[in-house]
C-alpha cells in the first residue's frame, strides 16, 4: 500500500507545482507588462467586425453524439486494462477461459461498433 | 563515493525524489524550447528559407529568448465577455497535464556499482494508463480554452478539438493496450525490458505502430490533424483571445506534449533506453540511446508537418473511427496471439 | 457597414453568423464574408466589400493618356502589364494605331511571364490556405526568378508601368533571351515535379477533389472568369476567342479540366503556367528587330472621340476596360471589367452547403484579388 | 466574323427598331437601344443569338443623361456586342438584367452606387463597394465634388 502512495507522491507535488507555477509566472507578467487603457481591446476579436450575437450557443448535436459513442468505447477499453496483466495468469485452463472470454467481449465491441456505423452515428453530418 | 551512495538512497524518499524531481520539468522546458528551434530550422530546410537567423548568430539560437522576453512583456487581455476563470485555466491545465506525463515517464538506467537505478521520477505499476489518463486532461484544457473566449472560432476550433480526440483515444488506449499484453505490464519500466528480451515492439506490431502513431499525431494536434487551430479557417484556433504568456503557456504546453509523446512512442514500440542488438559492443549510455530516439521521433514528426496538407475535420473522425479503429482492435487480437505463442 | 444585413437575418438557435473579414488570414484583402454556419456547415453566405475602394476609375478621368498607365498597375499588383496591355490596346485601338511588331512580340512575352508569376503566387496562397505551407514556400521560390526577368526588362518587381501606346518602354536587354530560356527551364521542370505532388499526394486528393464543384452550366451562367472556368471546362480564353497581339498566331492550347472542383481550377493554373512556358519560347527566337515603340510624342496624346472596349487574357480570366475618349487629354469615362469581380461575385452561391473547413480552399482557388474588386 | 457582327445588328434593327448602330471592328459592334426594350433585347441575345454571357455593366454620365452600357458577348465567339441605354437623371430607372444574366447583380449594384442608375428588379440593390454613409453621392458622376472635402 505504502508503495502505491510513495509513487504517487511525486505526482502530487509536479500537481501542486503545475497550478502554482503559472500563477506566479502570471503574476510576475501583470508587473512587468504594459497596459493600455482603450476600450475596444476587450471585445472578442472576430476579423476585425463587431461581433454578432453569443458565441455560445445551441450547437450542433452531431458533436454529442460522437462524445456518446466515444464513452461506450472508452469504458469497455478500460475493462480491458485489468484482463492484459492477468490473463496468462495461474494455469492453461485459466488462460484459455480469459481469452475466449475477451474474444467474446471484443465481439460484442466490435458488434456494437458495426451497430453504430450503421446507424450513422459516427457519420459527420453535412 | 559513499556522497554518491548516499545520494542514492536519499532519492529513494518519494518527497525528496519528487522536488527534485523538479529539475525534469525544466529539462522538459529545455527541450521545448531547443524542439520549437529545430521545428524552424528544419522546417526552414524542407521549405528553403534559413529559418530563424539574427537573433543569436547565424542560427537563430536566442529567437526563443527574445520570444519569450516579447511573450511576457505583452500585456494580458481577457476578453471583457469570457468566463473569466475558466479562459484563465485552460492553458494552465494544459500544462499541468504535460506536467504528470512527464512524472511517470522513465529516461533510462544508470549503473552504478553494480546496481542498476531507475532514472525517473516515480515509479507506478499502471504507468501506461496513469499517463493516457493525464493526456486525455489536456482535451478538456482546450475545450475550457474555446469555451471561455465566448469568440465563434474558439468555440468552433473547442467542438473540433472535442469531435477529433474522442476519435483517436479509443485507438490510442487500444494500441497501449496491445503494447501492455505484449509486455504482461502496464509498467513502462517493465515494457522496455520485455522489449530487451523479445525485440522491439515496432517489430512485433507493426499495425500497432502506426496506429499509435497517427492517433498520437491527432492527439498532439500537430500538422495534418491541426484543424483546433487551423489558421486559415479559425484564425488561432481555441487560441484565439490568448495573449501575453497565457498563449505562451498554451504554446509550451502543445510542445510539451510532442515531446512527453515522442517519449511514449520510444518507450512503447522502439525498445526505450535499450542500444540496438548489433551495436552491443559499443558503448553509449542508456540515457543518450533514449534521447536519441526521441531526436529522431521529433524529427518525422517535423518532417510530417513539412510535407503535409491538413486533413478535413469529418475526414479526420471518419480516420479515426473507420479506419484506426477497426484496426487497433486486430492488432489488440494479433499482440495477444502473439503473447501466448511467446510466452 | 455590415448593421443592415444583421437586422434582417433571423438565425435558428443552433445557428451563428460568423464575420470572415475584413481582417482574417484567409483573406488576400480585405473583404467581409457573413457566413450563417450550423455546426460545420455554411448554411447561407453574403459578400461585402468595398473596404479598400480606391476609386480607380475616377483617378483615370482626371489624367492624361500616358499618367493613367501607373495608375492601371495599382488595380493588382500581380497582373500590372495586364492591366497596362488592356488601357494601351484601348487607347491604341481609339487613336487607330498599332504597336510595332517588335514591341508586339515584347509585350506578349511579358505579358506571359505575368501570367506564370500570378499563377505560382495564387497556387501558393491556395496551398496555404489548406495547410500546405510548404507548398507556398516553393512555390515563392520558383516565382522568384520570374519577377528578377521582369524586373530586368521593365526595372520594376511589381508595378511595371511598362507598356506604352504603341509600343513598349523600354527594349529588351542584352542577354535576357538566354536568361529567360534558361529560367524557364528550370520552372518547367520544378512545376512538373510540384504538378506531380499535387496528382499524387493523397492527403492532398482528398482534401480538393470533389470539393467546391462548380458545373460547366453554372460556371458559365455565373459567369467566372480564367482559370475557375476553364476547370469546369468550358474552353473560354480571350486569346483563341478574341485574339490580340500574337495570339493569332502562336501555337497554344486553352488548358481546361473537366471536373470543375478545387482540385481541378489549381490544376488548370499549373499546366497553364507550362503552356505559357510554351509560348514564351516560341515568342523569344523569332523577335524581329525595329523600333520597339512608335515614334511620337507620349505625352501629347489626344485621341479621336470614340468608345472602346478592349479586353485580354489576364492571369485571373477576362479583363476588359471600357474607355470613352471625348477628344481631349484626358479620358472622358474609363470603366474596368476586372476578373476577379466575377470570380468574387460567384463565391457566395460556391459556399453555401460546403463545410467550414472547405471555404478556404474554394475561396482561395478561385484566385480572386480584393485590390481589383475595390479598384 | 464581319457578317456575324452585321448580322446581328440586322436581327436587332429588324426585331427592336434599334436605329443608332455601327460596327466598328470586325469583332466590335455597337447599337443605341432604348432603356425600356433593354430586357427584352437581351433574353432575345441570349436566347436565339448565343450572347450567353454579360461582360460588364457600365455607366456613363454625359451631363443631361446617364447611359447605361452594356458588354454582350459570348463564350463561343468573340463578337462584343456594346448596347448603350440613354435615361434621364431626374429619374435615371432601367430594368435589371439579372433574369437573363445572373452575374449582372453585382455589375448593377456597383453602377447604381457610384452613378444612380437605378435597375428595376433587381434582387439586392445595396451598396457594393461604398459604406452605407455614402449613398446618393455617386462619385462617378461628373458633378461630384468629392467626400468629405475634395482635395
Amino acid at each position: 500500500m505504502s508503495g502505491i502512495i510513495d509513487s504517487f507522491i511525486p505526482v502530487a507535488i509536479f500537481l501542486v507545482f503545475g497550478f502554482v507555477m503559472p500563477v506566479a509566472t502570471m503574476i510576475i507578467v501583470k508587473q512587468i507588462s504594459p497596459r493600455s487603457q482603450a476600450g475596444r481591446k476587450l471585445s472578442t476579436y472576430e476579423s476585425g467586425s463587431v461581433p454578432f450575437g453569443d458565441a455560445r450557443i445551441m450547437f450542433n448535436v452531431q458533436y454529442y453524439l460522437f462524445a456518446i459513442v466515444f464513452v461506450i468505447f472508452d469504458v469497455e477499453v478500460m475493462f480491458l486494462y485489468p484482463w492484459v496483466t492477468v490473463y496468462l495468469g495461474v494455469d492453461k485452463f485459466f488462460t484459455t477461459m480469459s481469452v475466449i472470454e475477451v474474444v467474446l467481449f471484443v465481439l460484442v465491441l466490435f458488434v456494437g461498433y458495426l451497430y453504430a456505423l450503421k446507424k450513422g452515428a459516427l457519420q459527420w453530418v453535412k | 563515493m559513499d556522497y554518491i551512495q548516499l545520494a542514492f538512497d536519499l532519492l529513494g524518499n518519494p518527497w525528496i525524489r519528487g522536488v527534485v524531481g523538479l529539475i525534469v520539468v525544466g529539462v522538459i522546458f529545455f527541450s521545448a524550447i531547443v524542439m520549437v528551434w529545430l521545428e524552424r530550422k528544419f522546417l526552414g530546410d524542407i521549405q528553403t528559407r534559413p529559418g530563424p537567423n539574427r537573433v543569436g548568430g547565424r542560427f537563430g539560437l536566442l529567437q526563443l529568448v527574445a520570444d519569450a522576453i516579447k511573450l511576457f512583456t505583452k500585456e494580458d487581455i481577457v476578453p471583457e465577455n469570457a468566463d473569466k476563470p475558466v479562459h484563465a485555466g485552460g492553458p494552465i491545465v494544459a500544462l499541468t497535464s504535460a506536467f504528470l506525463m512527464a512524472v511517470a515517464v522513465p529516461y533510462g538506467v544508470v549503473s552504478f556499482e553494480g546496481s542498476e537505478y531507475l532514472l525517473a521520477v516515480t515509479t507506478m505499476d499502471i504507468s501506461a494508463l496513469y499517463v493516457e489518463a493525464v493526456a486525455a486532461v489536456s482535451i478538456i484544457a482546450l475545450f475550457m480554452a474555446g469555451w471561455g473566449s465566448n469568440n465563434k472560432y474558439s468555440l468552433l476550433g473547442a467542438f473540433r478539438n472535442i469531435a477529433r480526440m474522442l476519435g483517436y483515444e479509443v485507438p490510442l488506449g487500444l494500441a497501449v493496450l496491445s503494447v501492455a499484453v505484449m509486455a504482461q505490464s502496464l509498467d513502462f519500466v517493465q515494457i522496455v525490458s520485455r522489449q530487451e528480451q523479445l525485440a522491439w515492439f515496432i517489430f512485433m506490431q507493426p499495425l500497432g505502430f502506426i496506429v499509435f502513431g497517427v492517433a498520437l499525431l491527432a492527439d498532439l494536434g500537430r500538422i495534418p490533424f491541426d484543424q483546433i487551430e487551423a489558421e486559415e479557417e479559425l484564425i488561432a484556433g481555441v487560441f484565439t483571445e490568448y495573449s501575453s504568456m497565457r498563449w505562451g503557456f498554451a504554446f509550451f504546453a502543445e510542445y510539451l506534449h510532442a515531446i512527453v509523446g515522442a517519449c511514449l512512442v520510444v518507450i512503447l514500440f522502439l525498445g526505450g533506453w535499450s542500444g540496438l542488438p548489433f551495436l552491443g559492443t559499443l558503448f553509449i549510455p542508456p540515457v543518450l540511446w533514449f534521447v536519441g530516439k526521441v531526436f529522431v521521433v521529433i524529427m518525422v514528426m517535423i518532417w510530417i508537418r513539412g510535407a503535409l496538407p491538413r486533413v478535413r475535420i469529418d475526414q479526420v473522425t471518419d480516420l479515426g473511427w473507420k479506419v484506426l479503429f477497426p484496426y487497433s482492435l486486430i492488432n489488440l487480437v494479433w499482440a495477444a496471439a502473439v503473447a501466448m505463442v511467446v510466452s | 457597414m455590415n448593421g443592415e444585413i444583421e437586422t434582417q437575418i433571423n438565425l435558428k438557435p443552433s445557428e451563428m453568423l460568423l464575420h470572415l473579414g475584413p481582417q482574417h488570414p484567409l483573406q488576400p484583402g480585405p473583404f467581409l464574408l457573413d457566413l450563417v454556419l450550423e455546426g460545420e456547415t455554411v448554411k447561407d453566405a453574403t459578400l461585402e466589400m468595398g473596404f479598400i475602394h480606391k476609386g480607380i476609375e475616377k483617378i483615370l478621368e482626371n489624367r492624361t493618356y500616358l499618367q493613367c498607365i501607373p495608375i492601371t498597375d495599382r488595380m493588382c499588383y500581380l497582373a500590372s502589364i495586364s492591366n497596362n496591355e488592356v488601357f494601351c490596346s484601348g487607347v491604341e485601338s481609339l487613336m487607330g494605331i498599332e504597336p510595332t511588331e517588335r514591341a508586339k512580340y515584347i509585350r506578349t512575352i511579358m505579358l506571359e511571364l505575368t501570367r506564370i508569376q500570378s499563377h505560382l503566387l495564387g497556387i501558393g496562397e491556395y496551398a496555404t490556405d489548406i495547410g500546405f505551407l510548404s507548398m507556398f514556400l516553393w512555390m515563392i521560390r520558383e516565382r522568384e526568378p520570374i519577377i528578377s526577368l521582369l524586373e530586368m526588362v521593365t526595372g520594376a518587381r511589381l508595378n511595371h508601368s511598362f507598356v506604352r501606346f504603341g509600343g513598349v518602354a523600354y527594349d529588351l536587354p542584352a542577354g535576357f533571351k538566354e536568361k529567360t530560356l534558361r529560367t524557364l527551364n528550370e520552372i518547367r521542370k520544378k512545376v512538373e515535379k510540384h504538378d506531380e505532388i499535387m496528382s499524387r499526394d493523397s492527403v492532398y486528393l482528398k482534401r480538393t477533389k470533389g470539393v467546391g464543384v462548380l458545373s460547366r452550366k453554372a460556371a458559365m451562367e455565373l459567369g467566372v472568369a480564367g482559370p475557375a472556368m476553364r476547370g469546369s471546362g468550358v474552353d473560354y480564353d480571350i486569346r483563341k476567342v478574341d485574339p490580340y497581339l500574337l495570339y493569332p498566331d502562336l501555337d497554344f492550347k486553352v488548358i481546361t479540366a473537366p471536373n470543375g472542383d478545387v482540385f481541378d481550377r489549381v490544376k488548370v493554373r499549373l499546366s497553364e503556367i507550362l503552356e505559357s512556358i510554351y509560348i514564351i519560347e516560341q515568342c523569344i527566337d523569332m523577335i524581329p528587330g525595329g523600333p520597339f515603340k512608335q515614334g511620337y510624342n507620349p505625352y501629347l496624346i489626344k485621341p479621336k472621340p470614340g468608345e472602346v472596349y478592349s479586353r485580354v487574357e489576364d492571369p485571373r480570366g477576362e479583363m476588359g476596360m471600357y474607355i470613352v475618349s471625348d477628344g481631349t487629354f484626358k479620358p472622358y469615362r474609363v470603366k474596368v471589367r476586372g476578373p476577379a469581380f466575377a470570380t468574387m461575385q460567384a463565391l457566395p452561391p460556391l459556399l453555401k452547403g460546403a463545410y467550414m473547413a472547405d471555404n478556404a480552399a474554394i475561396a482561395s482557388s478561385m484566385d480572386s484579388c480584393t485590390s481589383e474588386v475595390d479598384r | 466574323m464581319n457578317t456575324t457582327g452585321e448580322l446581328t445588328l440586322n436581327m436587332l434593327k429588324e426585331k427592336f427598331q434599334v436605329t443608332e448602330m455601327r460596327v466598328e471592328s470586325p469583332n466590335r459592334v455597337w447599337a443605341r437601344i432604348a432603356p425600356d426594350k433593354i430586357l427584352a433585347i437581351a433574353k432575345f441575345l441570349s436566347n436565339e443569338l448565343e450572347f450567353d454571357h454579360l461582360s460588364s455593366i457600365a455607366g456613363a454620365d454625359y451631363g443631361e443623361a446617364l447611359e447605361a452600357v452594356y458588354q454582350i458577348t459570348a463564350y463561343s465567339h468573340g463578337i462584343v456586342l456594346t448596347l448603350k441605354a440613354k435615361v434621364p437623371k431626374s429619374n435615371p430607372v432601367i430594368d435589371s438584367l439579372t433574369p437573363v444574366y445572373w452575374n449582372a447583380a453585382w455589375y448593377e449594384r456597383e453602377a447604381y452606387e457610384l452613378l444612380g442608375i437605378s435597375f428595376r428588379g433587381n434582387p439586392n440593390l445595396a451598396p457594393l463597394v461604398l459604406p452605407a454613409e455614402m449613398m446618393g453621392e455617386y462619385p462617378l458622376r461628373k458633378d461630384y465634388k468629392g467626400y468629405p472635402n475634395p482635395t
